[in-house]
């Protein structure tokens, strides 16, 4: 079973990937990596009962910490750089280039 | 006492209390203050320096450093080291005295980037650099102080240059850098390949007995002392930094800074690797020989004042490479009191063109004319330095190139005899230059020039003395050098030249 | 059993609510469909013994962060649909390509491994006394450090969002007697006429008629129109269309350098993505009321300037 | 012929103390150079009165180096170290070089009287002093050091006084230049004069005389360690140092542009002591010449071409400095023939060198007296009939002309001939070119002195001649005596060969010489003088001289362009240097410093291409991110299937 897991966190972690690479809507970019990072945390639930060691639930419960102080900050990122430049665009912002 | 590591603190504390002063007029006082402070601390050094002693480096402080790599804070002078030091020390108060208005930016084609205290803090730091580049005693922290003397200088260059500094900083920079790089490599792999687990000097020497190991290092070695030197055809960031840098940054740069090349041929290649630098000396006399026509040639086609003897250094740095590699006790110790007395000569030409680009706004030769009517002491300087750039018999300069050319003749007939013709190219360039600025009807640009102000007297005074004083009577610097070169060559294992006569004497005996 | 029946049911369901995320033009779609993935995710915990971060996941993910999101997309644009078309040349591809063998060479080393049966957290959760007081004494013992660096982290993370969300105003705020002196000092003191007497369904977006008979070109709720448009409900009345393309015509014409650059990226008349998140600037009821120029124009101005010279930078990158 | 003496080492009396004649008038230059202005009002007299007692000091030495037995009189004295392990600072005074050193500061002591007048209107008349001083010192240094490396500082030492006095009017680009050119065309010779040195020290590892004698160039080349070739080579190179010093072919150009200094100089350096510095190495160095006859024979060859081309060129001359600089050429040329022809010759060369510095200077002053009465005009064609005005110039001058064209019982006419018969003895060729010389200088001299002092008056019109004041004729006077006596007080009952002897070897038993000898070389040589002066009587004195100088023939103008010399040295030295000069800046700045450049800016173009790269979307940089993760993948893969 521990496969059948572990496959599906691949699969939904490349999902996520890939949903990051072709979508410009920052909060839809954003809404990617939360589903990378969940793919991430069954991964690390499959792990804890695999090896019967609690220290993977614990660490998907740091990555939810993490993840919604990513959030937060993120969006309000987002917000802010809508709010000058009227775009959520990820692609619109690209002045730090060359 | 450690008077050694007191020279370099002097500078380095001097310099932080000038970056903190913040009266410009005050800061450049402090900075001379400081700087005679180290002149006099290296004179009573060199005072108690003893060349006969058999300890070959004398004050010497060892320090563990990096304890897991032998890295030592070694510090310890022998006699080349101490003329060398005693070149940075002296050279240094006089820089800081000619350079009293060249941070501020008055009559400066370029306004000056950062400020005037600054300018003389790096003055100060760039002294100890210098000290401690020669000072070292361990090979590791040789580098350091190699690389970290760079960055003064990218600064002073960079910052209070002429027009296209930023250029010629960068050149400057990379330049060194690059054969600063290939040198960390060898220094890292002679500690790896010496297994000795330290970096120092002395325990180093005949380390490595691999031939093809000792070519590979010498090469590392050997092509960043080449750049620094510089020796043909490594050399084309010198006539841009020292045309671009301010009169004083190019003395210290030329006079100095470029000597750590030479120095470091004369003591790490040659010691370190004695059977690659045999194997490889042709190459670098043909590179030293070429370097002595070619440069003067190139110096006779000169337009600009600085960059005229930025090329006459180039071809003088190839009689010091002659001489160093020629690997006889004359050359040797010819190729020392070069060292020197070219700071002394070249600091001279440097400082003065500065003084008269101070008075006329331009460094080009043909924007001058018949200075010597109106300013026959800045003339008569200049034809010094000068006559001292050319060798005259009479002057100090003289007695190392002779000594270089003779002990090259010794073991190199050709080459010392190509490397002689730039004597005559020499007058060429130099009278060539002083007719075109000094001679002729005054130019009217030129009208108006005052002649040398008490200060300008005071920076020329002290190094026409000393170029006389040791042009007549060298035996001091000699006699301190000359057992140091001894060392330095019993390392090496060459055979000691004995003259035809005497050859045939002791066969027949 | 029951597992593998919950496991192969959540995994489709998953999966699919993951593609769904990725594909769905509308952001809010997408949310939607975190939501269930991450609800999905929520009962594979339960089942592999994680009942706290199953709930932590039900609570935290998907009632806060969620949440968020949404409220985010609110503020930015709620229902405009993102344009799927690929500007990077060959981005589609390459991540396509990436993302297969990211996933396959994963699945390849995960199916090489043979795993033995599963221990379970049972047995570590029986010395505490239970899954919550196992992971609680984790928390308090061997992580205590970690966790009290997240808390700074979560706090930075408030006082970091407040800073940025926070904008400063630059001039005072305007009164209601501020507002009345404007708005009789612009063009329209009146109200604007009010929506279609006329109407069969949504009156919003039917114009009014004036006494002649004939359209009253501002009771058009611009905004509307377009999405109209975009939609592609033209109204059935060809006069009442016309004067809709008459309405976003002039529009476009108050922004003629946006239309130009436009033009030049050969995007024609469709709006697009970026434009479609840039007009609610107008949406706002002042602009729309043509009241004195507020922060919105100014921002728009910028906005506008801003866009501007990132197209003339796409165009030289192309 | 016996071997010089030993050297034997000194100290006490004035001989001790003779570094005094050096160390005199140095001060008197320092003194002058760093005072400055403060010194101009007393500087003219302080340069004298250390001239002056530099003589003063030579005499007394002299007097007691008479006081030695003959075969002491080579007496050395060191002073410091110079060089450790190499050379020593120290002075020899032995016959040859206390004869300079009396020639140097008597003459230069009467040339420096005469500056006070002729330069008394010059507003840097101290400069010109602290130059001649230092001019002084270094000359005595070249002369009275002990060792090879002393000798070479002092040859520097004059040839930048030289420069410094040539160049005196620095003002006047054609004195710079001139200056200039008599610097770097000196370097030339030093260059030879530096290799000869390196291969002394190669061989016998010491630069001192007293290790140099003929018996250690004898052992030594017995000994095997030091090849014929190499002593030739030794001898050519000194030679080639004193063709520079004493402008003697292939260097002589630089001698009639250096009369661009004032006339006092031209006296002093250019006639009388410094173009001799030649001679005196040749002789100093007999050792090695006599050790390489090809050398020597090539010493001779050099010294006959030199003073036919110096006679040559002076035939031709307006500019009454320049025939005097022709004839100095000339009369260097019969001692360098001389110096290459062993003891005998030396002692000859010698004393002609002795004599030429009288009469030379002499004439050189008068001619600076005549300039100085015309307005410094130089061009004979615009003098004429000086006789009347300047009566005391005109004989001294007289005196001095008659002394260098070898009238019977002047100074001239021992030393010359005394060298013309060696000559002949050695090599008859060189003996009748010599001759034929000797020819040539009386018609050039001739033409001169009619030019002059006879004929019509062809003055400017703003010519007033006078005579000068006595300040300047007195040393005139001084000179004109010794150009009258010396010859006969040295050659007679060979006086100067035997105090020369200890110096450089003479045979025991010379030929006691004639009042005035009838060998047939003597008559040939006194015919040709006459027919000489004769035909310039002929051309200048008797007819009319046009003030412009006509066409000429073909030898005319080969003679006016000195033989051609400065366009050969053009165009096989300048034009190729200045396109060899052209060519190394062009290449260092587009070659090697193109090649750098080059490389800079193609690592810049590259980066600058690469960097496109960068396009600042997210999402290329993210789509990386996700290939560098796959690839990490599967390289832990490959790792773990391993």
């Amino acid at each position: 079973m521990t496969t059948h897991y572990l496959v599906l966190s691949a699969l939904l972690f490349a999902i996520g990937a890939v949903g990051v690479l072709i979508r410009r809507n920052a909060i839809v970019v954003f809404m990617c990596v939360e589903l990378m990072l969940n793919a991430c945390n069954l991964a690390f639930v499959t792990f804890a009962r695999q090896h019967g060691n609690l220290d993977g639930q614990l660490i998907a419960f740091f990555v939810m910490v993490v993840a919604a102080a990513e959030v937060v900050v993120g969006l309000a990122i987002i917000v802010m750089i809508f709010r000058t430049r009227r775009s959520a665009s990820v692609d619109d912002a690209n002045l730090l280039k060359y | 006492m450690p008077w050694l590591s007191t020279l370099m603190a002097v500078p380095v504390l001097g310099a932080v209390g000038v970056s903190l002063v913040k009266n410009d007029k005050l800061a450049k006082q402090v900075a001379l203050a400081v700087s005679l402070v180290v002149l006099a601390l290296t004179v009573v050094m060199a005072t108690r320096f003893d060349p006969s002693s058999a300890e070959r480096f004398q004050f010497a402080e060892v320090h563990q450093w990096i304890p897991r790599f032998g890295v030592h804070y070694g510090v310890g002078v022998d006699g080349i080291a101490l003329v060398l030091i005693a070149l940075s020390a002296l050279l240094v108060p006089i820089v800081i005295l000619a350079s009293w208005h060249d941070a501020d930016g008055t009559g400066a084609a370029a306004p000056p980037k950062r400020s005037v205290r600054t300018y003389f803090a790096l003055l100060l730091v760039l002294e100890a650099m210098m000290i401690g580049v020669f000072a070292a005693t361990d090979v590791f922290l040789f580098y350091v102080f190699f690389e970290a003397m760079l960055i003064p200088m990218y600064f002073m260059i960079g910052s209070y240059g002429g027009v296209q500094r930023s250029y010629a900083a960068v050149k400057f920079l990379l330049y060194s850098l690059f054969g600063g790089l290939l040198m960390l490599v060898a220094v890292i792999a002679l500690y790896v390949v010496a297994e000795k687990n330290t970096f120092m000097f002395p325990e180093l020497i005949g380390a490595i007995q691999d031939p093809g190991t000792q070519k590979w290092l010498f090469l590392g070695f050997f092509i960043a002392f080449a750049v620094k030197a510089p020796l043909w055809p490594f050399h084309t960031w010198l006539p841009d930094a020292a045309a671009q840098a301010p009169a004083g940054a190019a003395v210290l740069l030329v006079g100095v800074l470029d000597k750590v090349g030479t120095y470091g041929m004369l003591r790490f290649c040659l010691e370190l690797f004695p059977e690659a630098s045999k194997f490889f000396t042709p190459l670098v006399i043909v590179l030293a020989v070429v370097g002595i026509v070619y440069g003067a040639i190139v110096a006779i086609g000169q337009t600009d004042m600085k960059r005229l003897i930025a090329y006459t250094s180039i071809s003088h740095f190839g009689f010091i490479a002659l001489g160093v590699f020629a690997m006889t006790k004359d050359a040797g110790a010819g190729a020392t009191l070069y060292m020197v007395n070219h700071g002394f000569s070249t600091g001279a030409l440097f400082l003065i063109a500065g003084f008269l680009i101070y008075r006329r706004g331009s460094s080009r030769i043909a924007d001058y004319g018949g200075v010597q009517k109106v300013s026959p002491v800045l003339a008569g300087s200049f034809l010094i330095a000068g006559l001292s750039g050319l060798s005259l018999p009479g002057l100090s300069t003289f007695v190392s190139e002779f000594m270089v050319l003779m002990g090259s003749y010794e073991r190199y007939k050709v080459a010392a005899i190509i490397a002689a013709s730039g004597v005559v190219l020499a007058a060429i360039y130099i009278l060539w230059m002083y007719q075109r600025t000094m001679n002729g009807p005054t130019a009217e640009s030129v009208k108006g020039f005052t002649d040398l102000n008490a200060r300008e007297r005071w920076v020329v005074g002290p190094l026409v003395a000393l170029l006389i004083v040791f042009g007549f009577f060298p035996k001091p610097m000699l006699d301190v050098i000359n057992p140091a070169v001894d060392k330095t060559l019993s390392s090496v294992h060459v055979t000691p030249f004995t003259p035809a006569v005497a050859e045939k004497k002791g066969a027949g005996q | 059993m029951g597992e593998t029946v919950t496991f192969w049911v959540l995994a489709v369901v998953s999966v699919s609510a993951a593609l769904g995320l990725v594909f769905s033009r509308r952001a809010v779609y997408s949310a939607l469909m975190l939501g269930v993935v991450m609800l999905s995710l929520a009962v594979l915990y339960a089942v592999q013994d994680a009942p706290f971060l199953a709930a932590v996941q039900i609570v935290v993910y998907t009632g806060a962060v969620m949440m968020l999101f949404l409220f985010v997309l609110m503020l930015v644009g709620v229902d405009s649909a993102d344009s799927l078309v690929e500007t990077i040349k060959g981005q589609r591809f390459w991540a396509a390509i990436a993302g297969l063998a990211f996933v396959l060479l994963l699945a390849l080393g995960v199916g090489n491994a043979a795993f033995s049966p599963a221990v379970g957290v049972e047995g570590a959760a029986k010395e505490a006394g239970g899954n919550v007081p196992a992971l609680a004494q984790l928390i308090f013992t061997r992580y205590v450090f970690a966790f009290e660096v997240t808390s700074a982290l979560l706090i930075t993370a408030a006082l970091g969002a407040m800073v940025l969300a926070h904008r400063e105003r630059v001039r005072p705020k305007a009164t209601q007697r501020d507002l009345a002196r404007a708005r009789f000092a612009g063009p329209q003191p009146s109200p604007l006429p009010g929506p279609g007497t006329y109407a069969r369904h949504n009156a919003i977006d039917m114009p009014a008629l004036l006494p002649d008979g004939s359209v009253a070109v501002k009771s058009i709720n611009r905004v509307l129109a377009r999405h109209d448009m975009e939609d592609g409900i033209r109204p059935t009345d060809p006069e009442k269309a016309a004067l809709i393309r008459q309405v976003i015509d002039k529009e476009k014409a108050g922004e003629p350098d946006e239309a130009a650059g436009e033009a030049a990226a050969g995007e024609g008349f469709r709006v697009e993505e970026s434009v479609a998140e840039r007009n609610p600037a107008v949406e706002s009821p002042a602009a729309a009321q043509g009241a004195p120029a507020e922060d919105g124009v100014a921002e728009r101005d910028s906005a506008v300037a801003g866009h501007d010279r990132e197209a003339a930078q796409r165009e030289e990158g192309q | 012929m016996q071997s010089p003496v030993e050297i034997f080492q000194h100290s006490g009396g004035v001989i001790g103390v003779s570094w005094l004649m050096i160390a005199l008038p140095l001060l008197g230059a320092a003194v002058l150079l760093l005072g400055g202005r403060r010194t101009d009002r007393w500087g003219h007299l302080l340069g004298v009165v250390m001239s002056l007692a530099a003589f003063v000091v030579a005499v007394a030495a002299f007097v007691e180096l008479l006081g030695l037995p003959a075969g002491e009189r080579r007496r050395a004295i060191s002073l410091y170290e110079f060089i450790p392990g190499v050379a020593d600072t120290g002075l020899l005074i032995d016959p040859l070089s206390i004869s300079f050193a009396l020639l140097i500061t008597g003459v230069g002591s009467l040339i420096h009287i005469y500056s006070i007048g002729y330069m008394s209107h010059d507003p840097d008349r101290r400069r010109f002093f602290s130059y001649l001083n230092l001019f002084v010192a270094a000359m005595l240094l070249l002369v009275l050091s002990d060792n090879y490396l002393g000798l070479f500082v002092g040859w520097e030492g004059v040839g930048l006084a030289s420069y410094l006095l040539i160049g005196f009017w620095q003002f006047k680009p054609t004195a710079a230049t001139a200056a200039k050119k008599a610097f770097i065309v000196n370097r030339v010779g030093d260059l030879g004069l530096l290799i000869a040195l390196f291969t002394i020290w190669s061989v016998f590892g010491s630069f001192a005389y007293k290790n140099l004698g003929a018996g250690a160039v004898q052992d030594a080349l017995a000994g095997g360690s030091l090849s014929q070739g190499t002593v030739t080579a030794i001898g050519l190179l000194l030679l080639l140092g004193a063709c520079g010093k004493s402008a003697q072919l292939p260097l002589q150009s630089w001698l009639l542009d250096a009369m661009e200094g004032p006339t006092p100089v031209s006296a002093l350096i250019h006639a009388a002591t410094m173009v001799t510095a030649g001679v005196y190495l040749v002789v100093r160095s007999g050792a090695f010449f006599e050790a390489a006859p090809t050398a020597q024979l090539v010493v001779t060859i050099v010294g006959v071409a030199t003073l036919l081309a110096g006679a040559i060129i002076g035939c031709a001359k307006d500019d009454i400095k320049k025939g005097l600089a022709g004839s100095t050429m000339s009369q260097i040329g019969y001692m360098m023939l001389g110096a290459g022809l062993g003891p005998v010759g030396y002692a000859f060369a010698i004393a002609h060198l002795i004599t030429h510095g009288f009469f030379k200077a002499n004439m050189f002053l008068g001619a600076g007296s005549v300039m100085h009465a015309m307005n410094d005009e130089v061009n004979m064609r615009r003098y004429g009939g000086l006789f009347t005005v300047m009566k005391i110039t005109a004989v001294t001058f007289f005196i001095g002309y008659l002394a260098i064209i070898g009238f019977p019982l002047l100074s001239g006419y021992y030393t010359k001939e005394g060298i013309i018969e060696t000559a002949m003895e050695h090599n008859e060729i060189l003996g009748w070119l010599a001759v034929l010389g000797a020819g040539l200088t009386g018609f050039y001299m001739s033409r001169m002195v009619f030019m002059t002092f006879f004929g019509k008056r062809r003055w400017a019109d703003d010519a007033h001649p006078h005579e000068s004041p006595s300040v300047m004729t007195v040393p005139l006077v001084l000179l004109s005596i010794g150009s009258i006596g010396l010859g006969a007080y040295l050659i007679l009952g060979n006086r100067f060969m035997k105090f020369l002897a200890p110096a450089v070897g003479l045979p025991a038993e010379l030929p006691e010489p004639h009042i005035f000898g009838v060998g047939t070389v003597g008559l040939a040589t006194l015919a040709l003088v006459a027919i000489g002066a004769a035909f310039a009587w002929f051309r200048y004195g008797a007819a009319e001289v046009p003030e412009v100088a006509p066409r000429g023939s073909f030898l005319t103008v080969f003679a006016r362009r000195d033989l051609y010399g400065d366009a050969l040295n053009e165009a096989l030295f300048m034009r190729p240097g200045q396109w060899l000069t052209r060519i190394a800046v062009f290449f260092d700045n587009r070659g090697i410093d193109g090649l750098v450049n080059g490389l800079a800016a193609g690592i810049g173009g590259t980066s600058g291409r690469v960097r496109r790269i960068q396009t600042g979307y997210v999402r290329s940089y993210a789509l990386s991110i996700l290939f560098g993760a796959a690839v990490v993948v599967g390289a832990l893969l490959y790792v773990g299937t391993m």
